[in-house]
């Protein structure tokens, strides 16, 4: 792949983070961050593909290291992120439940 | 496998990726969309086992890889599913402290494997992985001592401080310049270490309300070490992962910044500007006026309107169904009882909205900041329920303490004001809450659950 | 370029394409379509390419005609688009002064 | 020009079509993002003279190249300078087309250069360019003609018209098929040609009220060309600019099909499924009530609430200044006054709010549709001005007709209708309005603003 078309894909990239999470509301900040977190355990193919390749001692423990650590920010926060969103899904049943009562009055 | 469905299926992850971001800023899709991002993630796992490789090469040390998985999934599921919800912020500083901590592993692992065969631009991205990884890495760590209050959640600033920050800096600079002139192995590993150092010392001076920020700024940090990682790794994926993430990343930093009324300049900076703290409050043993649960059951009793604050220890009481219950018993008096709820109140945003919401707390009970601060000057009772920062005065009065600037829930206005604590002691950002001393406010010390039952039990009994 | 880039680039382009206007005001479907529309005027940059490289007169004059008709499409396509929004411009003073008098009564 | 500048530039070309895309989508910056997006074309047309070329080429018919754009110059300019309000539509119309015909015209020539060089891929892209790029120019002419009104603007289905525009897409495709396996001459200009009368044959069933939809489609569909011409020509910034344009387009013409209440899939496949048109209205000379300036002027005189509904008969006769003068007065004898502002009243979405605005009409004046409508039981007079299909209870009541389905303003629920118009004729929709022969409707013929001027001098004469 040509420099050129990395940069391209590095702005196009950029644009489409800042506009696909401009209009999150302030109630999603924290799990749009853990959700966020999580992708960046993507990572892990990064070890991965190092330790794959590794051939002494030194380069195989960190790269092992780096697939241990990843793997825990990977797995850990798309669970955790699961987890606070499964909380938030009482909420939207609040809320229709307050305009029901307001659309009786 | 065959390069081009290899390539194909990566492409195939980086989409899922932007869709999950975008589910996830939709209440609606939210859940949905961290599916949608961990099924990504999953396919991108296991496809790696079959990347196809140049040449002559072959698959190394697959049984450890595998094994490696199999551990990071017994350490981070289980700790992601039994966190308390009062834990989870600290828990996503750490997961996003061992995700830089990786990436700036697999640049220093690449960098070893690829000897003096490596390209400059190669080298400069490494330079800027390991840097930045282990800024976040150890950065986080810090963030968690001080969310778990293993550490002072004040800004820890000493003299001279800022200075000592500048040499460290300039030393992560100066040995990433020499590794790039040099390309050598030494200078990288003082590099990695300076820029430990450097984490430590730039979250430090962070006083607590400004944590959140920086967990997410950390974040948005690792996000482009993935992609300078993806450069170095030729792979396309995780160049547009990690952009993502670096873009989002910085967005949701500014909006959160915006939404906590915070600088986030002087957040960032604040490294380099803090001084050392005022101490704020004297000290000096002041008198309070505190009571029992019969004269706070008393003083609700005869009240027109009631406000509860909710916050932070609330939750580590979890006194929401019982809080629910004295809200029920007043409103059927013909008390007029709502919730104000301070956008930071807890310890991420949102937080209480959740624990009401668990508590079958009507949502028309639950009045944001904005709405409910007019209301104050015709309330008669404020009831404070683990919460201190949110209602700190000083966040108005005090130039230079670690929460000035924040909006506050103008619970002086009220009547009377009534604390639930369990001591004096101030809360998450650390500093003395004059309210505690004003001659309307009634402090009824204790467990905020306990105190509540028997503010019940004495309503009961009226 | 590989097509794996260019397939990368293609994919990211419609995620920016379709968040960067999913915002629009009913207002101003009329000028961004036009806006777009001149935007794909880009198609100048190839029929000069082309044309410059054309060496028999039938892809020549095939070239030429398309440098002429993409010219038009470019360049009225900005004017015409300027001169719609002119006349959008008093609408946000039309509003504020609204507002203003909302805000007096 | 170095080969990594000249990457670059288009690269900075390209962001500058996204910041002119996202300028345009709000209106405080749309005036902007246009010179933003005029800015980077310009310098793409620059930079691209001075495109590095491969080993032994050279610059080719550079004189014949700046002598055309210069004549296009000349000729887009003053069509976009001079051209009225009312005829913009038709104009955003033609320069579409013109640039989907461009598209072709460069596959084409690109086509013939590479002879026997090109690769399958590149062909494919080439036979799609053509053919959408032909559908597009003379679909575009054909919305063009109906808006012009140089041809009936009602949909015009013939018998087995269907099967007519089955067969030629299927040639189209045919043709297609038989270019890329046999990478000849022939057939692709077959095919262009098949592909003209296919874009005509798919515009002429499109009813009116479609029409701006239409234009949207192509529009979408031209990026598309682009993007593909990009991908023979090697081009990021073709790839780029035309996928942004046909993806912003595509969204673009889902929302005014919403906004309009028409369905998308049913105007995209009119051309299969309309069926020759039931006549609507019986065509015998039916009796309608016909007023004086000054029956009119007696009528609003003893009103209290008038509601004036502006139409493209309005944008036409240049009323809007005497419609306001007449509104001022009827405000002045303590007349309750509005305009009701129907979506697509007039030949662009905002046409009417962008008139009455320049007629300095207060912004609180102007009532969109969805809050009139509830009001027309109270209102005593509904003044017609020039407005016709956006009043016409057809699209309530007649399932078939071309403007089947659209929200109208429901005038006839008010105490008197009057209609300023010249004729009996129809409006854009071709299609008879039962209201002109209601018992409450009174008619005052002639052009709007003349008759408006009679109106005001009967009032002050009164
Ligand atoms: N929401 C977010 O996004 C977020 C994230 C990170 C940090 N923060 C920060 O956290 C703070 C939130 O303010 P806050 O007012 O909600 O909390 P706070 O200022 O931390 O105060 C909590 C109070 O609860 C009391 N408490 C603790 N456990 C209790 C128990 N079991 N029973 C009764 N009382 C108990 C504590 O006093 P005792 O110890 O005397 O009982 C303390 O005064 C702000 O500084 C905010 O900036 C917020
Ligand atoms: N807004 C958009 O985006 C858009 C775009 C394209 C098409 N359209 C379509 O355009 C139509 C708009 O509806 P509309 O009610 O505004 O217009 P209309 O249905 O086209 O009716 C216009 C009326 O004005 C009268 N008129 C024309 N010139 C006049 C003059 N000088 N003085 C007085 N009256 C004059 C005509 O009758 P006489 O000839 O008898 O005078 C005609 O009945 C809809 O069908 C809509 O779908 C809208």
């Amino acid at each position: 792949m040509t420099s050129m078309a990395i940069l391209t894909i590095f702005a196009l990239s950029i644009f489409v983070g800042f506009e696909v999470v401009s209009k999150v509301s302030t109630t999603l900040h924290t799990p749009l961050m853990s959700g966020a977190n999580a992708i960046h355990g993507i990572i892990l193919v990064g070890a991965i593909m190092v330790a794959d390749s590794a051939t002494n001692t030194l380069e195989t423990t960190l790269a092992i290291l780096a697939v241990l650590l990843a793997t825990i920010n990977m797995v850990g926060g798309f669970v955790v992120t699961d987890r606070m969103l499964e909380m938030f899904k009482g909420k939207p049943k609040a809320a229709k439940a307050n305009k029901d009562a307001e659309a009786s009055k | 496998m065959n390069k081009n469905i290899y390539e194909l299926l990566g492409l195939v992850v980086a989409l899922s990726f932007i869709l999950a971001l975008k589910g996830l800023s939709a209440p609606k899709t939210a859940r949905r969309g961290n599916l949608i991002g961990a099924a990504g993630a999953t396919l991108a796992t296991v496809v790696v086992f079959f990347a196809p490789l140049g040449e002559g090469k072959s698959h190394h040390n697959t049984i450890l890889i595998l094994a490696a998985i199999a551990i990071g999934v017994l350490v981070g599921v289980p700790a992601a599913r039994k966190i308390q919800m009062t834990q989870m912020p600290q828990l996503v500083a750490l997961f996003n402290g061992v995700g830089g901590g990786a990436a700036a592993l697999v640049a220093t692992a690449e960098y070893l494997n690829l000897g003096t065969g490596a390209s400059t631009a190669e080298v400069v991205a490494t330079v800027f992985t390991v840097i930045v990884g282990c800024t976040s890495f150890s950065g986080s760590v810090i963030t968690f001592l001080k969310l778990q209050e293993l550490m002072t959640t004040r800004p820890v600033v000493f003299p001279g401080g800022r200075f000592v920050i500048a040499a460290t800096l300039a030393g992560v600079l100066g040995t990433g310049g020499w590794t790039i002139s040099s390309g050598a192995n030494t200078p990288l590993l003082v590099m990695g270490g300076l820029a430990l150092l450097f984490g430590v010392l730039f979250v430090l001076p962070v006083g607590g309300a400004d944590v959140p920020i920086v967990i997410s700024l950390l974040n948005a940090f690792t996000g482009l070490t993935v992609a300078a990682s993806g450069y170095v790794l030729q792979s396309t994926l995780l160049i547009v992962a990690g952009t993502l993430v670096g873009a989002s990343g910085t967005i949701l930093t500014r909006k959160m910044a915006e939404a906590m009324g915070r600088s986030l300049f002087g957040t960032l900076f604040g490294a380099f500007t803090a001084k050392p703290q005022v101490a704020t409050g004297e000290q000096e043993a002041r008198s309070v006026k505190s009571g029992s649960p019969d004269d706070v059951a008393i003083l609700l009793n005869y009240a027109q309107r009631v406000v509860i604050v909710p916050g932070f220890g609330l939750a580590v009481a979890q006194a929401q169904h019982t809080v629910r219950e004295l809200a029920d018993m007043l409103a059927a008096k013909g008390i007029d009882v709502a919730y104000g709820i301070h956008p930071v109140a807890g310890r991420m945003p949102g937080h209480m909205n959740v624990l009401l919401a668990e508590a079958n707390v009507p949502y028309e009970q639950l009045v944001e900041m904005d709405e409910v601060n007019p209301t104050f000057p015709q309330t008669d009772v404020v009831l404070v329920v683990g919460a201190n920062d949110v209602v700190n005065p000083a966040a108005k009065t005090t130039p230079g303490c670690p929460i000035y600037g924040m909006p506050i829930l103008d619970v002086s206005e009220a009547g009377n004001v009534i604390f639930l604590k369990r001591s004096m002691r101030p809360g998450f950002a650390g500093i003395e809450n004059e309210l505690l001393y004003d001659a309307k406010t009634t402090l009824l010390f204790g467990d905020a659950k306990d105190s509540l039952t028997k503010v019940v039990n004495a309503l009961k009994a009226l």
